[in-house]
């Protein structure tokens, strides 16, 4: 029972992962990463992991969302109104993904794995506390501290204003051949942004 | 399956109003007197009230509303003199019986043709032209906030938008929630006097703001603390220091009318989001906004 | 048995994530493609906690860090996005060939 | 999970019921008329006569997918309340974290809901709410966190069990209240109901009508019962009491924050998104961490 449930969450996160470089919609391609991520926190609650399974399913759904508006927000195109394929190297890329799977399989099917199940009756969330908060307490207050420098690092990048003008003073968008003419915006338009304030 | 239709018929029927001249004030207390549901929007309702007499400028959006009412739908056309509870009643019987439905008024078409189109046979071409499923793709433009270049979306609300005085018709382009450009079609129509009376425009804003018991004390004639004025934000929509939507919401919940007119409303809603936009507009009467809107 | 599973469908998300992250062109699908090799991690290390550790409690902390590696990859990468997409509008990797301007 | 799973129908399905019935007591409190016992069912009934409204190109599936997962998440969430001191339908060792994650995928929910029909209100409506409902996750987390804190355990049985001499409600006196602008946002309510406002002509439920919409009302209502039934366990003591048997306390105190819940609901007016945003995370977040501070000092 248990095997079974395995399998069906394995299978169904990974044809969902599959899913997400397939459909064409921004949305779409986010909530189907989502139920991957919800599979990988389903076998953990089999496999014992409480905690760590409804916080990958916390984490993961509130993560996705955020990631959902910023897929909107930034493609062009994000509804996947125009079927669209926007690889490179995508030959290479398959190779090696197919390569990274084969050398992974050969070495967990070649190497002899440990097995000692988790005791059922583990008391494993409350092992992972004494844990964090015991001899692992440096570890866990340097994620801490790298989770607060990345926020502020993101507010920083985000923002429009700085320390040395703002940020898209003299903006000049790509070109759509190489060393071409700026698309869409022109770059004299980059100037004028203040007369809105 | 009957016994489902009788409960069903002993609910108060959801009704969409399309309100003509003069008619804002006995719909608002035809849906505040309980014998009908006022439906936000066609697809919600089952039955279609027209009120007054349309002018033809708005004859092409009755139809079109009456498309979006899910079959099998009535019509009911109310000219104010009478007393219209019975006539909803029996038009909801109608409705849940399905017997005498009213078939679609508009052929169902999109405003591009897309069928059997472009690369995919869905209208689009490439990865950013045509116009896929009937619409043209969003482009990005300036962001009057802070910069970001992000897509712009260009709709039509009105004329006989429920968060809108009636009549009124507004070309506004969108970038999320925030209005980057706004521009008025049509005026609202007239409307009696009652009609921008205190309570009345008082009980339009506290619908919007989440409190449709409030907005009905008001109508039967009770007040309402000023504990709610909080909701409003400070300065918006203010011509001068002092005169924002606030003030003129506490101006009417102490009973004292609202200005006559409203300054030129196309310009002051850019820039605003959209609920702000919805509650700045209604913080003047009808009667103002359609005196701003013919005068510009 | 069951680990050899977890970790053949580890492996599997492993290399879609890859493919995903080096084939897409988009800055966003890329980095959902670096979050699925992450969450191949995770799966991984679920399953050797659980079935090959007996439950060391060190096997969750990793996990834990993991999920932290995530956020803040998340948080910096949409950052990074929006600065760029500020000063070049560009959502392509293609399109900040060069750091000047 | 123990056969009790089988009581959670019933038990949403009844607090649905009397919630949508308190909604329209309310109306008495502002001199409006109160309806009768029966008043739900008839609005029921006459959403599930009239047929699903169609719009041009909708997501089919996730148009039913999005009040399905909502109406689940709130049995979820109920199943790990304890429902007699030690008994739950699913005990989870964290429970209190089962209830983040349902609250969290909520928000996906309501927003593939305002997505999935392709219409502009309802995708303006489903915007909103996730820059609302996003915010919203911090202090509901800070809060849950520190009514777990005096258990020293994530498991809702031992949170209980942690109440037996005094109410988390009189430990901790800002936990509720800040739980009930969770509770709200979670149920599409009053002025946290930026989902389906009146301003946006019924948000993302605007393209709704027949069983689909009858289904999402449904969901908003099981969420409150949920919801209530939560809060309850974590500042009331859930099903402690003398005389009344365990289930019996719990119901009451479900109804009791129920009742709260609605009354917040019709008497508190909503303002602008930006400005709630603004309030919550300058005022809300703030608020719940000093509230999380407060009682960990509490706990020591």
């Amino acid at each position: 029972m248990t095997l079974v449930s395995i399998i069906a969450l394995g299978l169904f996160a990974v044809w969902t992962g599959w899913r997400v470089f397939v459909v064409d919609s921004m949305v779409r391609a986010s909530f189907s990463l989502m139920l991957s991520f919800l599979c990988t926190g389903g076998i953990a609650l089999i496999l014992h992991a409480d905690y760590l399974g409804a916080a990958t399913v916390f984490m993961m759904a509130v993560e996705m969302m955020v990631m959902a508006i910023f897929m909107v927000m930034f493609m062009m195109n994000p509804a996947g109104l125009n079927p669209m394929k926007m690889v490179h190297q995508e030959r290479l890329s398959i190779l090696m993904g197919a390569l990274a799977f084969g050398v992974f399989v050969g070495a967990v099917l070649r190497s002899d794995l440990p097995d000692a199940p988790v005791a059922a009756d583990r008391p494993a969330t409350f092992d992972l506390g004494t844990e964090l908060l015991g001899p692992s307490m440096l570890i866990f207050e340097t994620a801490g501290v790298t989770l607060l420098a990345a926020m502020v690092a993101a507010v920083v990048l985000s923002s429009r204003t700085g320390r040395y003008g703002e940020a898209d003073a003299g903006a000049r968008p790509p070109g759509l051949t190489e060393g071409g003419d700026p698309a869409g915006r022109q770059p004299e338009e980059g100037g004028h942004h203040h007369h809105h304030h | 399956m009957t016994l489902l239709r009788r409960l069903a018929a002993s609910a108060p029927p959801p009704v969409y109003p399309c309100i003509g001249p003069g008619m804002l004030d006995p719909v608002e207390r035809l849906f505040a007197s309980g014998c009908a549901r006022r439906a936000l929007s066609p697809a919600s309702a089952g039955v279609l009230l027209i009120a007054g007499v349309v002018p033809d400028r708005a004859a092409a959006a009755i139809d079109r509303l009456h498309d979006q009412v899910p079959p099998p739908r009535r019509t009911v056309g109310w000219s104010g003199a009478d007393e219209p509870s019975n006539s909803l009643h029996d038009a909801w019987s109608g409705v849940l019986s399905g017997d005498g439905a009213e078939p679609d008024r508009l052929p169902d078409e999109p405003p591009n043709e897309w069928r059997g189109k472009g690369d995919h046979g869905h209208g689009g071409e490439g990865m950013m032209g045509g116009t896929p499923y009937g619409r043209p793709m969003a482009m990005t433009g300036e962001d009057p906030r802070d910069g970001l270049q992000l897509d712009r979306y260009t709709m039509r609300v009105g004329p006989f938008a429920p968060m809108l005085p009636p009549g009124l018709e507004l070309e506004v382009t969108l970038q999320g929630d925030l209005i980057a450009a706004a521009r008025v079609l049509q005026p609202p129509f007239p409307q009696e006097d009652t009609a921008s009376a205190p309570p009345a425009c008082a009980a339009r804003m506290l619908r919007l703001l989440g409190l449709p018991h409030h907005a009905d004390r008001l109508l039967r004639g009770g007040r309402v603390r000023a504990g709610v004025l909080c909701a409003v934000p400070k300065g918006l929509g203010a011509a001068m220091p002092g005169r924002d939507a606030r003030a003129r919401l506490r101006r009417w919940l102490d009973g004292e009318p609202g200005a006559a007119q409203a300054p030129e409303f196309g310009a002051l809603i850019t820039g605003l989001e959209w609920h702000e936009a919805i509650l700045m507009l209604n913080s003047w009467s009808p009667e103002a906004l359609r005196r701003a809107a013919e005068a510009a | 048995m069951t680990l050899t599973i977890v970790l053949v469908f580890a492996a599997a998300l492993f290399g879609i994530g890859l493919y995903g992250a080096m084939s897409q062109q988009s800055f966003v699908m890329l980095m959902m493609g670096l979050e699925l090799m992450l969450n191949s991690a995770l799966l991984a290390m679920i399953g050797f906690w659980s079935l090959g550790l007996a439950g060391a409690p060190e096997g969750q902390l990793l996990a834990i860090i993991v999920m932290a590696v995530m956020a803040v990859e998340m948080a910096v990468g949409f950052a990074l996005v929006v600065a760029v997409y500020r000063k070049r509008q560009a959502d392509m990797t293609e399109s900040i060939g060069t750091l000047k301007e | 999970m123990s056969p009790l799973v089988l009581t959670l129908p019933v038990a949403l399905l009844a607090g649905a019921w009397l919630a949508a019935w308190i909604d329209r007591l309310a109306p008495a409190l502002w001199g409006g008329r109160a309806a009768g016992p029966l008043a739900p069912l008839r609005d029921g009934a006459a959403l599930l006569a009239r047929p699903n409204a169609t719009t041009e190109a909708p997501d089919r599936l996730t148009r039913w997918l999005a009040p399905g997962t909502y109406l689940v998440l709130a049995a979820a969430g109920l199943s790990v309340v304890p429902l007699a001191p030690g008994v739950a339908a699913v005990d989870s060792p964290v429970g209190i974290v089962v209830w983040g994650a349902c609250e969290a995928l909520t928000v996906v929910a309501v927003f593939l809901h305002g997505w999935s029909p392709n219409s502009p209100f309802p995708l303006i409506g489903a915007y909103r709410y996730t820059a609302i409902g996003l915010p919203v996750m911090l202090p509901s987390m800070f809060v849950l966190i520190a009514a777990a804190l005096p258990a020293e355990s994530l498991s809702l049985i031992a949170v209980v069990e942690a109440q037996r001499e005094v109410w988390n409600l009189v430990r901790q006196p800002i936990g509720l209240p800040l739980f009930l602008i969770v509770g709200l946002t979670l149920t599409l309510r009053g002025p946290f109901d930026f989902a389906d406002g009146a301003d946006i002509a019924g948000g993302t439920s605007a393209e709704e009508s027949g069983p689909g919409r009858a289904l999402w009302q449904l969901a908003r209502l099981t969420m409150l019962t949920a919801f209530s039934a939560m809060a309850a366990t974590a500042f009331l003591g859930g099903p402690l009491g003398p005389g009344l048997p365990a289930p019996m306390w719990l119901a009451l105190k479900t109804v009791a924050v129920m009742l709260l819940t609605i009354l917040a609901c019709h008497a508190l007016a909503r303002t602008v998104p930006s400005r709630m945003l603004h309030l919550l995370w300058v005022a809300a977040l703030p608020l719940s961490f000093l509230h999380l501070a407060l009682a960990g000092w509490v706990a020591l």
